[in-house]
This record gives C-alpha cells, sequence and structure tokens, in this order.
C-alpha cells in the first residue's frame, strides 16, 4: 500500500544491484537506525537498553554468524556457544595482558581467534557431511568448555573460567554506562550485519548458497567446496567470537564458562529457524523472538503471581521454545523474516494478492 | 571469425581413451574410447543404461575411470577433480537440472563466473570499491547470455519455482557463463514439449556457431540428434558399438539391433 | 600387576557402560534406518519415560505395572509425534527433519518437567551398585546387570526384526523406500511401530540411566554421548552401534584416568568431550563412521 | 536565436534534430532503451551521431535523395536513428509492422520502390531475405542485432556498425556532406510513408510531409502543454502512425524522452518502470490492462475485493455527480481521499500510470465501462479520433468535458464537417499528400483538400463528433432496420470475456454473431470453476462458456433495444469460433481490424447454418495444442439462439 514502484528504473548495474532497491526501504532501515541510535538512548529505560535491546543485539550477532554457516552454506553446526566462549576468552586476555588496545580491537581479534579455531573444527568438512558434521561441531563445543575451565590460564588464574571484565576504553571514550555499552554493542552489530549482508549478496554468498543447494553441481561450476566450507566455518565463528566478547564486555562483566553451554548454542539455533534460515533480517528477527518471548510469559505470569509460577514459566517456556521450532518448521520454514518479507509483499502488491 | 569452423573436425579437443569404470562388480563402462573435435557437435546416444552419463561424469572428473586416461587439449586430465576439470573449460548440465533452486535465475548464473572472480572476503565485506567494480563486470557478462537465452523476464525469480523447460534453459545459461570449450549437456531436451525443443535446439546451435563452443550431448529424441549433430557415437552396456555421421549411424545394423532389443 | 588389575577394572567399567551407550543409540539408529530421522529427542524421549516410570513407582505402583503403564505412555508418545511432527514434515529435507527432533527435545523436557517437576527422583530397581567380590577386579552388579539387560533387548530386537513379519517389513522399509511401497508395506505403519519401538527402547535406557545417575534433567544430556557413539559406528548400522558404543565407553573412562594419572590428576572431566574427538578423528579416515554405508551420489 | 531554425519556415525533422542536439546536447536523454537489464540512455547528442554516422555510411552505399527505406522491427532507438539517417539524405522511411508475414512485406517493400532495408535482427533479416529476389529494388538490407547473423555472408547484407564504421570513413573525404544534404531539405518533402493496413484490398502507403508532422505536433504539444521534462514509452508498432508521432514527432518537436521497452513479453513491466507522463493506447491495451487488474482482484482476499468494490463504486458517483446533498458529496469527497491511499493510487501504481497527465485512447471505440474504470482512477484519459491520412489528429475530448461515447470537438487547427450522407471530412495542415503510387485512390478520398474519412458519423449539439461505423459497411436487415456491425461488435468487446467478434446482417433477416473469446479471462474463469481444458478449441465448445457468452450477448441485446433505431438489429443467434482469428489468416489486420468480406467468404458454411435451423456445424479446424503439438480435426460448433 504504502510502496509505490512507477518510475524506478536503473540505468547503471550499481544502482540494480544496491542492497535495498526499493526507496521505501531505505527509508526504513534509516528510520531504524535513526530509532536504535537516538530514541532508544534518550527515552529506554536502563533495564530496556542493558537486558533487553543490547542482549538482542549480540544474540542477533551470534545468530547471524550461525545463519552465514547453516543458512547460507548449508552446513549444521551445533557448537556455536562455544565458538562465543574462545571469542569472549581470548577478547578477556588481549585486553588484561595487552592493555591498551582499544576495546574494538579485542573484539576483532577475540572474533578472529574464534575463527581459527572455527577452522580447526571445520576441517572435518572436507570429508563428512550432514549429521555427522553436526555431531562434529558438538565436539567443538564440549572441547572448548573443557580447556577453558582445564586451563585456567585462559581465565587469568580463575576456577571454572570466572572472569570479570576490565574497563573499556575507545580512543579516550570511556564505555561505563549502559547505553555506552548498548551504542558500542549497536555500532559493532550495525557495521557486522552490513559486512554479513554485503557478504551474501556478493560472490562469496553465491558460492555457500551453490553448495547448499546442490553441493555436486556447485563443484563441476568450479566452486572449491571445501575451501569455501572453511570459509563459511571461519566467517561464522568470528561472528560467535565477537558476540561473544561484546557478550562478556558489554552484558555481563563478571562471567563463568556456563555462559556459553549447549543450551545457548541451541538457543541460537532456535534463533535462526525462528527468524529464518539464510536471512540477515530473520537473525534479528529471531533473536528478538527468543529473547522477548520468557520476558513475555514471566511478565503475564507474574499477573498471576505466585511463588510456584516461575517454576512452571522456566518450564513453559521451555516447551514453548521446543514448540515454536517445530511450529516454524512446519507452517512457515523460512521463518519470521518469510512473514515480514509476506507483509512487505502483501504491502507491496496491494491490492493484488500477486 | 570463422576459424571454429574451419577447423570443425579436424583437431581432437578431448580424448578418451580407453576408458573402464565399475561400481562394485558392475562394470558402467568398458574401455571406452572417443575423441570430441574442436568446434564440433557430438551425440552421445544409447539405450537406457548404455553408461552414457557415466561418461559424462568420468569426463567431468565426478568420477576417475580405473583404467585408461582423458586428455583434453592435449594434457592428461584423469585424475582432475570436478572443480578443475571447470577451470579448464568443460561445463556441463544435468538430466535432473542442477541448478540452485533458492537462488535467483540472476544468482545462479552469476555463480557460474565463479571461476573469473577474484575473491576477497574483507573486500566484499565492504563491497563498495572493487568488490562492486568486479560484480558489474559479471553481471555485464551474465547480461549477455540472458540476452542470448531471452531469459529476461526470469532474472529475479528463484529458479525452482519455474517451469521446468525454463529451468533447462537457465541451467544452459550457468554453464555458458563459465565461457567452457567444451560444454557437456546431459539430455538437454528431455520433458519438453515441442516448441520448448525447438527453443532449445536453436540455442545449441547458436552457441555451437556464434560462440564456437565445442559440445557434447546425450540425448533421447532421435530426431533432434540425427538434427543437430555433427557426429554420433552409440554406447550399449558399456561398450561403443558404433561411431559416424548422423546417416551412418542412422543405418547401422548394429545400433538397430542395439535400440530393437532393448526394447 | 596391580597396576594391570587397576587398568582392566577401569577398561571393563567403560565397556560396561558403552554397552549403556548403546542402548540410546540403539533406539536412535532404529528410527534412522526406518524413516532416515536424526533424532534429536532420544534422550529427552529417555528422562520423559523414565521420569513417568519413577513417579509411579513412587506412587506404590506395582513395579511391573508402573512399567505397563510408561510403555503405554512410550506408544501413545510415539504415536503423538508421528502425528503431530512427522506427518507435516513429510518430503522435507532431512535437515528439517533433525532440527524439529531438536524442538522436540525441548518440548518433551519442558513437558516431563511441568507435569512431573525439576527435582531428581533416585530410582532403585532392587539391583545394588555394589561390586562383587572375590574378583581381582571390582565390577559393579548393576552394571552388569544394566548392561545385561542393554544385551538382552538388543537380542530381542534382532529376533524381532528378523523372525516377526512387522520386523521384516521394518527391514525391508529400510533397505529400500519404494520397493516396499510397491509390494504394500505401509510406510506410515512401519514408522509409527519404529517410533514406539524406540520409544521402548527410550524407556530402558532411561530406567538403566535413571537408576545409575538418578531422573532428572542430565539424563537428556546422555543422547548427546550417544551421537558420538552413532557417527563412530555409523548411523544405521544396528552392530555398529553396540560395538562402538563399547569402544567409547572403554576409550573415554580409559583416557580419562590416563590424563588424570599421568597430570598427577592435575587434569581431568575428558569425558566431556573424549568421545566426540575420538569420533572426529575416526569420521576423518571413515567419513561414514566404522560400520556405516557408503553413500554413492549419483549426478 | 533559438526559435530561428522554427521560425525561418522549411523545418524538417533533420533540423530539429541539429537544433535538439544543440540546444540539449549531453544534458537531456532523447532515447532510453531497456537492455541487458538496465536503461540504457541516449543523449540528444548521442543520438544525433548514431544517426549522422548512419547517414553517412548510406550515403556512401549509394543513398540517394527521394530513395525509400523499409524499417521493420520492435521499437528500437537504433531504428528511429535509422528513419533520421534516411530523412536527413532526404529519403523517406517506410516502417512495417514487425509481425507481418513475407508475402505482406514483399507487396510493400515492391509498392515503395524501397532500395534499402533496415532491420532489428535475424527474424526480419530473414525474411527480407526471402523476398529479396523479388524485389528487384532492394539492394541493401542492413541489421542492426547480429545475433545468429554472423555466418551470413549475403555481399548486400551489412551491420548498423559495419554501416557507421563505413559512414565515419565517408564522412572524413566528404566533411560537409551530411550538412549540405540536410541543408537541401525542403519541408514539403515526404517524412515518412505509412501503409495502411487496408481492410479492404491492398495497403495504401500514405505520403506525409516534414510540415505535415511538424505543424500537428507542435501545435499538439503546445495545446496540451508537453514539454522536455514528459515522459512516453514507444511500444507501440512503428508501422502505426501513432507511434511515428509519439516516439518520433514529438520527440524532436518537444524534446519528450522517448523509452523503448526490453522487449514484447515485458511491455507491461517496463511501463512501470519507466512511468510515462503521455501514455497513447488502443482500446485493446486498456482492456488488457483492466483484464489483469480484474483477474487478480478475482483471486484477492474478500476484504480487498470488497475495498476495491466499494471504493471504485464511489470513484464512479463522484464522475457522474449529481449529489442530492452536499453532506453527501463532502463525505464522498473524503472516502475518496481515502481511497486515494488505498485503492487508486496502489491500482495505478501498479499499472505504472501514477505519472501519467494525459492518456489516449484512439483506434477504436472503448467500452464505457472500461473507459469509466480509468477516468475513475483518476488518470486523464480521453478519446482521439485520428486518421493516418490526418497526421494523427482530428478530433480529441477536452480535459474539462469528457464523455464515454463521443470522440471530442475536432482539434483546433483541424475544421470537420459531415457529408450529406453522413460521412466524416476534415481538413488540417497535417492532411496528407496523397496514396504513393495510388492517383486514384487519392482523388476518391481528397477532394478539394477535404479527406473523406469514410467514417459515417454526426456531430452532436455540444459539438462533439461521434462515429457510428464505417460508412460502407452501414447497412440493413431485410427488415428495413439499420444495421451498423462494427457498432454492435464493439459493444460485444467491451466484455472481457469477449476477445473479438464478427457480426453478420447484411441483406439478411436478423443479426448474427461469431465471437472469439479471450483466452486469459475465460481461462481464469474456468479455473475457479474446476473446467479443464486442452486448448482453445476445446474451451471456445463448453456449454458452460456458451452459457457465459450468451448472457454477454443478451446484454448487449439489452443496450441496443433502448436504441429505437437499432432496436431490430439485435443479435439473434451466436457461435464461438474454433480458432482466434489471426492477421497471419489475413482475417484481421495487423491493427486487429476486422477484414469482413475475407471473413465473410472463409466462413460461409457458419454464416449459411446460422441463417438455417441447425444448432450447430461441423467445421475442419486445426487446433494447436497447449504443448504445441497441432492437429486437424473436425470441430463441431453449437449455434446458440438468443430466444
Amino acid at each position: 500500500m504504502i510502496y509505490r514502484q512507477t518510475g524506478l528504473f536503473v540505468t547503471s548495474y550499481a544502482k540494480d544491484m544496491r542492497m535495498f532497491p526499493i526507496p521505501q526501504d531505505r527509508w526504513g532501515i534509516a528510520f531504524v537506525l535513526f530509532v536504535a541510535y537516538v530514541i532508544i538512548p534518550v527515552f529506554a529505560s536502563e533495564y530496556w537498553i542493558s537486558t533487553i535491546f543490547t542482549v538482542v543485539l549480540i544474540y542477533s550477532l551470534a545468530a547471524i554468524g550461525l545463519n552465514l554457516l547453516t543458512g547460507y552454506c548449508g552446513q549444521l553446526s551445533l557448537g556455536q556457544a562455544g565458538f562465543m566462549a574462545v571469542g569472549a576468552y581470548a577478547a578477556f586476555n588481549f585486553a588484561v595482558r595487552l592493555p591498551g588496545l582499544p576495546v574494538v580491537v579485542n573484539f576483532l581479534l577475540g572474533g578472529v581467534c574464534a575463527a581459527l579455531v572455527g577452522l580447526l573444527f571445520g576441517l572435518p568438512s572436507l570429508r563428512i557431511k550432514g549429521f555427522y558434521l553436526a555431531v562434529a561441531t558438538l565436539a567443538a563445543q564440549f572441547t572448548i568448555e573443557w580447556v577453558i575451565v582445564s586451563f585456567n590460564w585462559f581465565a587469568a588464574g580463575n576456577m571454572m573460567g570466572a572472569i570479570d571484565t576490565p574497563r573499556m576504553v575507545i580512543l579516550g571514550w570511556h564505555v561505563e554506562s549502559v547505553t555506552d555499552k548498548y551504542l558500542l554493542t549497536l555500532s559493532v552489530v550495525v557495521v557486522l550485519a552490513f559486512a554479513a549482508k554485503n557478504l551474501v549478496r556478493g560472490e562469496i554468498g553465491r558460492s555457500w548458497m551453490a553448495i547448499r543447494d546442490l553441493d555436486v553441481a556447485a563443484e563441476m561450476i568450479g566452486i572449491r567446496l571445501f575451501p569455501q566450507k572453511l570459509l563459511a566455518f571461519m566467517v561464522s565463528a568470528f561472528y560467535a567470537g565477537v558476540a561473544g566478547a561484546l557478550l562478556a564486555f558489554c552484558y555481563l562483566g563478571s562471567l563463568e564458562i556456563t555462559s556459553f553451554e549447549l543450551l545457548v548454542s541451541f538457543r541460537i539455533l532456535g534463533m535462526i529457524i525462528v527468524g529464518g534460515l539464510g536471512t540477515i533480517t530473520g537473525s534479528f528477527l529471531g533473536a528478538a523472538f527468543i529473547i522477548l518471548l520468557p520476558i513475555l510469559i514471566s511478565n503475564v505470569a507474574a499477573q498471576f503471581a505466585s511463588t510456584q509460577v516461575t517454576q512452571f514459566t522456566a518450564n513453559a517456556e521451555v516447551m514453548l521454545f521446543g514448540a515454536l521450532i517445530i511450529g516454524f518448521l512446519i507452517l512457515e520454514p523460512l521463518g519470521l523474516a518469510r512473514l515480514w518479507r509476506s507483509l512487505k509483499d502483501k504491502l507491496r502488491l496491494w491490492p493484488f494478492p500477486y | 571469425m570463422n576459424a571454429e569452423n574451419n577447423g570443425r573436425g579436424a583437431e581432437p579437443l578431448l580424448q578418451v581413451e580407453n576408458i573402464s569404470l565399475s561400481f562394485g562388480g558392475l562394470k558402467a563402462l568398458d574401455s571406452v574410447s572417443l575423441e570430441v573435435r574442436k568446434g564440433e557437435v557430438l551425440g552421445i546416444i544409447g539405450p537406457n543404461g548404455a553408461g552414457k552419463t557415466s561418461m559424462l561424469n568420468v569426463i567431468n572428473g565426478v568420477y576417475h575411470p580405473q583404467e585408461g586416461r582423458i586428455l583434453f587439449e592435449g594434457k592428461d586430465r584423469t585424475t582432475m577433480r570436478p572443480h578443475e576439470v571447470a577451470a579448464s573449460g568443460v561445463a556441463r548440465t544435468f538430466q535432473n537440472v542442477g541448478l540452485f533452486k533458492a537462488m535467483t535465475t540472476l544468482d545462479n548464473l552469476l555463480a557460474g563466473r565463479n571461476l573469473f572472480m577474484k575473491k576477497n572476503i574483507l573486500l566484499q565485506a565492504i563491497y563498495f570499491g572493487p568488490a562492486q567494480r568486479e560484480e558489474i563486470r559479471q553481471r555485464e557478462k551474465v547480461e549477455e547470455i540472458i540476452d542470448f537465452l531471452e531469459i529476461q523476464n526470469l532474472r529475479r525469480l528463484p529458479v525452482g519455482a519455474l517451469p521446468y523447460g525454463l529451468q533447462k534453459r537457465v541451467e544452459l545459461g550457468r554453464a555458458l557463463a563459465q565461457e567452457p570449450k567444451l560444454l557437456l549437456l546431459d539430455e538437454p531436451m528431455a520433458g519438453m514439449n515441442m516448441e520448448e525443443k525447438q527453443d532449445m535446439c536453436r540455442f545449441i546451435i547458436d552457441t555451437n556457431e556464434q560462440l564456437g563452443t565445442t559440445i557434447a550431448l546425450i540425448e533421447h529424441d532421435m530426431a533432434v540428434v540425427m538434427d543437430i549433430c555433427d557426429r554420433i557415437i552409440v554406447l550399449d552396456h558399456g561398450a561403443k558399438i558404433a561411431e559416424g555421421s548422423p546417416d551412418e549411424v542412422r543405418n547401422n545394423p548394429e545400433v538397430i539391433r542395439a535400440y530393437l532389443g532393448d526394447e | 600387576m596391580e597396576e594391570f588389575w587397576y587398568w582392566m577394572e577401569v577398561f571393563v567399567s567403560g565397556t560396561l557402560q558403552g554397552v549403556m551407550y548403546s542402548l540410546v543409540a540403539l533406539g536412535f539408529v532404529l528410527i534412522y534406518k526406518s524413516s532416515g530421522v536424526f533424532n534429536f529427542a532420544q534422550g529427552s524421549m529417555c528422562l520423559f519415560g523414565a521420569l513417568g516410570f519413577v513417579i509411579l513407582l513412587e506412587a506404590e505402583y506395582n513395579f511391573w505395572f508402573a512399567l505397563l503403564l510408561t510403555v503405554g505412555m512410550m506408544i501413545v508418545l510415539a504415536i503423538a509425534v508421528d502425528w503431530v511432527v512427522l506427518r507435516p514434515l513429510t518430503a522435507r529435507p532431512p535437515i528439517t527433519l533433525f532440527m524439529a527432533t531438536v524442538g522436540l527435545a525441548f518440548f518433551l523436557e519442558g513437558l516431563a518437567q511441568l507435569v512431573w517437576g525439576t527435582q531428581p527422583h533416585g530410582l532403585d530397581i532392587g539391583i545394588s551398585d555394589l561390586p562383587f567380590e572375590g574378583l581381582p577386579i571390582s565390577i559393579s552388579r548393576f552394571e552388569l546387570f544394566a548392561a545385561g539387560i542393554s544385551l538382552v533387548m538388543i537380542g530381542v530386537l534382532v529376533v524381532f526384526f528378523h523372525k516377526t513379519r512387522v520386523g521384516r517389513a521394518l527391514r525391508a522399509v529400510a533397505d529400500d523406500h519404494e520397493a516396499a511401497l510397491s509390494v504394500g508395506i505401509s510406510l506410515r505403519m512401519v514408522w509409527g511401530v519404529t517410533w514406539a519401538i524406540a520409544g521402548i527402547v527410550a524407556l530402558v535406557a532411561g530406567i538403566m540411566w535413571g537408576t545409575r545417575l538418578g531422573v532428572q534433567y542430565s539424563l537428556s544430556l546422555i543422547v548427546l554421548k550417544a551421537l558420538a557413539v552413532l557417527i563412530l559406528g555409523g548411523f544405521n548400522s544396528i552392530s555398529g552401534a553396540i560395538i562402538a558404543g563399547v569402544i567409547v565407553g572403554a576409550f573415554e573412562k580409559l583416557l580419562d584416568v590416563g590424563i588424570s594419572v599421568a597430570t598427577d590428576y592435575q587434569f581431568g572431566g575428558t569425558e566431556s568431550f573424549s568421545a566426540y574427538l575420538l569420533a572426529l578423528v575416526v569420521l576423518l579416515f571413515k567419513p561414514y563412521g566404522l560400520f556405516g554405508d557408503e553413500i554413492i551420489e549419483r549426478v | 536565436m533559438e526559435s530561428n531554425i522554427l521560425q525561418n519556415g522549411n523545418v524538417t525533422f533533420p533540423v530539429l534534430m541539429l537544433e535538439n542536439a544543440r540546444r540539449y546536447g549531453e544534458k537531456k536523454i532523447a532515447y532510453r532503451e531497456k537492455d541487458l537489464g538496465i536503461w540504457q540512455s541516449y543523449s540528444w547528442q548521442v543520438s544525433l551521431e548514431q544517426s549522422r554516422d548512419l547517414a553517412n555510411g548510406l550515403a556512401s552505399l549509394g543513398f540517394k535523395r527521394g530513395d525509400k527505406m523499409v524499417v521493420v522491427g520492435d521499437n528500437r532507438p537504433q531504428l528511429y536513428w535509422g528513419m533520421m539517417a534516411a530523412q536527413c539524405l532526404g529519403g523517406v522511411p517506410v516502417p512495417l509492422y514487425q509481425d507481418s508475414i513475407e508475402r505482406e512485406m514483399e507487396y510493400v517493400v515492391k509498392h515503395a520502390d524501397a532500395r534499402f532495408a533496415l532491420v532489428e535482427d535475424q527474424e526480419q533479416a530473414d525474411k527480407l531475405l526471402n523476398i529479396k529476389e523479388n524485389c528487384k529494388d532492394l539492394e541493401y538490407i542492413i541489421y542492426g542485432d547480429p545475433r545468429g547473423l554472423r555466418n551470413y555472408d549475403q555481399p548486400y547484407l551489412f551491420s548498423y556498425e559495419k554501416v557507421q564504421e563505413m559512414g565515419r570513413k565517408f564522412a572524413q573525404e566528404n566533411p560537409n556532406y551530411f550538412q549540405e544534404e540536410i541543408d537541401k531539405g525542403s519541408e514539403e518533402d515526404l517524412a515518412i510513408i505509412c501503409y495502411t493496413s487496408g481492410t479492404t484490398g491492398q495497403p495504401k502507403g500514405v505520403m506525409l510531409t516534414h510540415r505535415n508532422f511538424i505543424e500537428t505536433s507542435t501545435k499538439f504539444s503546445d495545446y496540451e502543454g508537453l514539454n522536455a521534462n514528459d515522459s512516453v514509452i514507444a511500444y507501440l508498432p512503428m508501422a502505426w502512425v501513432g507511434d511515428f508521432f509519439l516516439s518520433y514527432g514529438l520527440a524532436l518537436t518537444s524534446g519528450i524522452t522517448v523509452s523503448c521497452p526490453e522487449g514484447s513479453a515485458t511491455v507491461l513491466s517496463n511501463i512501470r518502470e519507466i512511468g510515462p507522463t503521455y501514455f497513447f493506447a488502443p482500446p485493446r491495451i486498456w482492456e488488457n490492462l483492466l483484464t489483469s487488474v480484474m483477474i487478480r482482484m478475482e483471486d484477492a482476499s474478500w476484504i480487498k475485493r470488497k475495498l476495491f468494490h466499494y471504493f471504485m463504486g464511489l470513484a464512479s458517483r463522484m464522475q457522474r455527480g449529481g449529489y442530492s446533498s452536499s453532506l453527501l458529496k463532502a463525505l464522498d469527497a473524503a472516502m475518496y481521499q481515502l481511497g486515494r491511499i488505498v485503492v487508486y493510487g496502489p491500482l495505478k501504481d501498479s499499472m505504472g500510470l501514477s505519472k501519467i497527465r494525459i492518456a489516449i485512447t484512439a483506434g477504436e471505440a472503448i467500452g464505457p465501462e472500461i473507459f469509466a474504470f480509468f477516468r475513475s482512477l483518476g488518470i486523464n484519459l480521453k478519446q482521439l479520433y485520428g486518421s493516418t491520412e490526418a497526421s494523427v489528429f482530428v478530433s480529441q475530448q477536452t480535459n474539462d468535458d469528457i464523455r464515454d461515447d463521443t470522440c471530442g470537438p475536432p482539434m483546433p487547427w483541424v475544421d470537420l464537417k459531415i457529408s450529406e450522407d453522413g460521412e466524416v471530412l476534415f481538413k488540417s495542415p497535417g492532411v496528407f499528400k496523397g496514396y504513393y503510387k495510388n492517383e486514384q485512390a487519392t482523388k476518391d478520398t481528397l477532394i478539394d483538400g477535404w479527406v473523406h474519412t469514410g467514417d459515417a458519423g454526426f456531430i452532436d449539439p455540444d459539438g462533439h463528433l461521434k462515429i457510428i461505423d464505417r460508412i460502407q459497411d452501414v447497412s440493413t436487415l431485410t427488415t428495413g432496420t439499420m444495421f451498423a456491425p462494427k457498432y454492435i461488435e464493439n459493444k460485444l468487446k467491451f466484455s472481457p470475456f469477449i476477445k473479438e467478434a464478427v457480426t453478420v446482417g447484411m441483406d439478411r433477416p436478423y443479426v448474427t454473431a461469431m465471437i472469439n473469446i479471450d483466452l486469459d479471462a475465460v481461462g481464469n474463469w474456468s479455473e475457479r470453476r474446476n473446467l479443464n481444458h486442452t486448448s482453445y478449441t476445446d474451451l471456445a465448445q463448453k456449454p458452460e462458456i456458451y452459457d457465459l457468452i450468451g448472457e454477454e450477448v443478451r446484454r448487449v441485446n439489452q443496450n441496443l433495444a433502448e436504441d429505437e433505431q437499432l432496436k431490430g438489429a439485435q443479435i439473434n443467434k451466436f457461435l464461438i469460433l474454433h480458432k482466434e482469428l489471426d492477421p497471419d489468416d489475413e482475417e484481421i489486420t495487423r491493427t486487429r481490424k476486422v477484414r469482413r468480406g475475407f471473413i465473410g467468404e472463409k466462413y460461409a458454411d457458419l454464416i449459411n447454418a446460422m441463417y438455417s435451423d441447425k444448432s450447430h456445424v461441423e467445421v475442419k479446424a486445426q487446433v494447436t495444442f497447449e504443448d504445441g503439438r497441432k492437429s486437424t480435426i473436425n470441430a463441431d460448433l453449437q449455434i446458440r439462439s438468443m430466444e
């Protein structure tokens, strides 16, 4: 209804291949960024900024990473939280052992370390596929957990990987308040989300999708499967690593290895299923949905407040999480992103159905 | 311009020498030799299970033969991997359409250009600058193919939703995007109606004549094969039983026996 | 000599535990063979069954009656899963079905704990965990019993598959879906039966593990270990699952103890991941597991 | 300074081209063409260079003043530049219908004595190559798109680029030749010969001069206020005078931008991309647009359908006006604003018509519902009556006085009168010079400066021209009632389900009709009723379809019954034809006008059957199945009686 496409003709390929070809979409993105950068910091409460917005952004980043590997390249991974842990502990170590680096550099180095570990655990993809590979990524999850707990060098001598993240400084900016941390997170996520979008609409993204859709044919048009899969593992782990670092520095502050347990990997997998496999938008939608849902449930339950309720809601949440995954797979395999798209298409085609 | 025509049928582009291939105990190819000559359209025919697709798979590097060797442009490449084969200038289409179904026509064709693209993940993440220029360069090439195959209105459609005949055409487009020296077509006209077959014939002939691409194709429709092929090779039970011009093959008693006997 | 018996003890204990892994993996292989579904919820089914069983026992039901009831419950569960999850997802890619079973796993865990609570339950089926006396190594009665039950289960299944009509149908389906269809075997029926059998296997495994570890949430995680067993043995080989279970059990015990001893008990707990690494390394050389069928890709 | 060129008299299209290139240079776009996925833009400067190089190339091939060059293909800038190149050298372009078959082309090429041919691509080149032997004047064939032509080695076949290359060489040796030839041009020179696809007999070549077109185009631009910011889409057949006016004349006189679609399959989406401000279309196109809207609305959810019908009703209520209370009027006006967001705006946008300032329907009568629909959306759709002989314009509705059944008052520069026997006559600066090599026809048509259109019509009390039919087709039934076949056919064709109709009645006791259904609309209709069909023939003979069409015929009859003069000429029987009328079979012209005489002979059996008491009739028919197979079958056509 609001879309008007008459007279939008392109006179060059550069314009034709824009990320958002329709002006209304460009305005939409600009509006979302405006809300995120201006409206939320000014008007939202600390609780919302910290526990909702920052967390959603961080998990969105992790979900984007998993989506690159699973949604775009078709390689199922159950170890995303493990790579987050690598990023978090690596960034922590860089911050503690090399003080003076801008904290963003720490995050990126955390991501790079995660990418290298991702490379290591991606190696089996040379020979194995599908579920076999998924199980291999479980190995990553458990091995990483074990290594961090067993070698307390990683936690600067603390047991169970317990760490407190140091103060953050970027070129004189002391990132201290909840809003500061939110803005830092937001900026990192925005940059990496656009980078991810650029990756998937270019040659690398096409190669990944080709491998996902039909690896035999992909190889026969000259795509080298193994390096491309490895690259997907690395990029995915990089995103997870940065997300892990953000989680540690910008949200938790002090944490243990349990912040990155297997359940977290499954939550991220749930996010991309619910949000939409193979879409960047879906990663955001899925993360927001999976994180907001329990809050919503407990708020509703709080209306009928009683002590047993918390336990009830905790279990109901797990059930609902499972049911949602099944429900989305059955009813809308392409997730919230698809619903969002259909809504947009409806508006674009209005009043026609097609 | 007509160099490929002058040279047609003379120089071998691909030589397959005494290839044998078996799966477990099953012999798919039994000491088969053939050559594809520069500039020609070669037809490979034979009853079901004659080993035609296996032959393409061997040429393609999907399977490696247990015996024999393959020369492409005079160089041995028997043990090449499929992506190396592609890089050396061989493209193919599949019997049951090997497209990337969730991707658009444009992306499928662009994917076919991957061999020509410089990959640099950082530049691509930034997009603006070299990566964009590269994308545009490849897009220009792909647009020529879209124009060539008259699939302008399919650009933005996911190929999985296209009718079968058009999928086959897009798949040919993806193969052409590789700018192959040798194009292998596995039943390019299977499952098509008359009109689609005619179109496909025209595109195959145009590809051969205008782009100078050497073509080897498998096809069941005899009329089509006789029509567009310069030379025909007949396989039966994994062995070559005849070879020659369409006329020679048509009248070859062994071929007739193989076909009738199979019924 | 003492040292030898010590290692022998570790080995035997690991092996016996491995047989219990096999039991979990077995339910998994059954489903994978017949329907191609990689059922991540197998562990949750163990928890679900064991929890149901223990609650009935605690309510002072007769042991056998409780068992019968829970078996019935597992069959109902199998049918429900078939209707609600599998049917709507027919003809979807395997990876989708796998993810659906991940969802199912969460759903079952949530459901079980919602209905029966989250506190751990001890389960006593009357077999003590004391070692036999008079042997050079200590072997737990319970471990031996559990291994025995597992082997009996496996034996029963083998007989079922080879001697009964339904079992033969199941095998036919596992070998070739289309051929099975063409001779008039109903895939739906077969899948329902398989899921029911897998549910019963899960129940038995859940009772065994529940006796060992207590019936609690972490029970659903033994499926993860079973996954390592699976990829080691190959998804579609029953004997593979059994042998791989034994290998994994023995390996992780030996490695754990080995590392602990070697590092003077500085490092331990390698059991949490060693099985996966083992599986991973094996996969690099045998991509379809030790006993899995190689899939020849046709193009 | 600027207006000098245009004021010193003697303005030709080449002069305008030079002027536009000087005035707009690289700054304004003359032509756009969707090619290789994007809109390639060509400035006036580029257009000039393109035409100049080609003109020089033609000169080097020996193109002389007065030479004819046939031009054939889809609308392409290259072809427009080719026409310009010919005109620069004092030659005359002769555009042909791109879907003409060889025989039709051969006639025109021969009749026009064309020495040169400029064709779009291999398809057209093949046709000309095949007829070249019979056309001894035809010396050179130039093609635009080299695809498929690389292996052609005829010495008289050149690519567009090759000719331009020769032109650049030629220009080095004769640097002034191009300008000198333009200077030699006179406004009274022929600018184009348009062959009208006569409904009777062979096509006639209408000779139009530079002055004819430049004067009408200039006057029309002033009249409608068109300027260099306007844009049009060039999609009408180049051989139709309307396209020459729109995509060539207007471009040169007013500097509007002309956009050429990617191909015939993408015209509709291309229109949307460009969003033209001035749109010129025959009723068939408007019908197609409406049909596509209706088909899609049918599939929409009920709430959208309700909204759509409510707002369309509201709009037509407001069109009609005549409110009894000002409150109701204000209420409707307020709702109309909402409708702009909810229905009118999106609809116009989906058709690519939201930037339209002026829309014209011409060439045939348009159905009142169709007309009202587009007017309701707020599109300034106007009816035009024109002819090739008038350089398009005779009369057109004005912005503030729109009726659905008239063609408006004469254009300000046109004199119009009705002869005693009811024929429409006109006189204007656009009046043609004569029919090429056809003195007799010229003498019959152009008498004392008045063009005899052959159309029967009258001027209503408000000064609006109303057309009834071709004067030669108006006849009487044996009962003495007046019978105007096209008038009835048009009413039938206003139904979305009826694509073509031929009515018979001259010297017969009653009126009968042969009908072509619209395969898209009827196909869609039957799909929702689970009626399967294998072919047009199969679908056409289903009783349900007969019922559907019968209902439409009944509606037309009711309408006729309201007219005192025509109520005796209601349709008595009809049948649905087993095949679609096809220009390739000479049943209709390329502009889709019915060739009455030919059809009368070809389908004599069917017609006679309808005047007997038979309830069906056998016919041998070739059918084409959806998979492309053809076969001949004996179709059994039902005859439906309307009593």
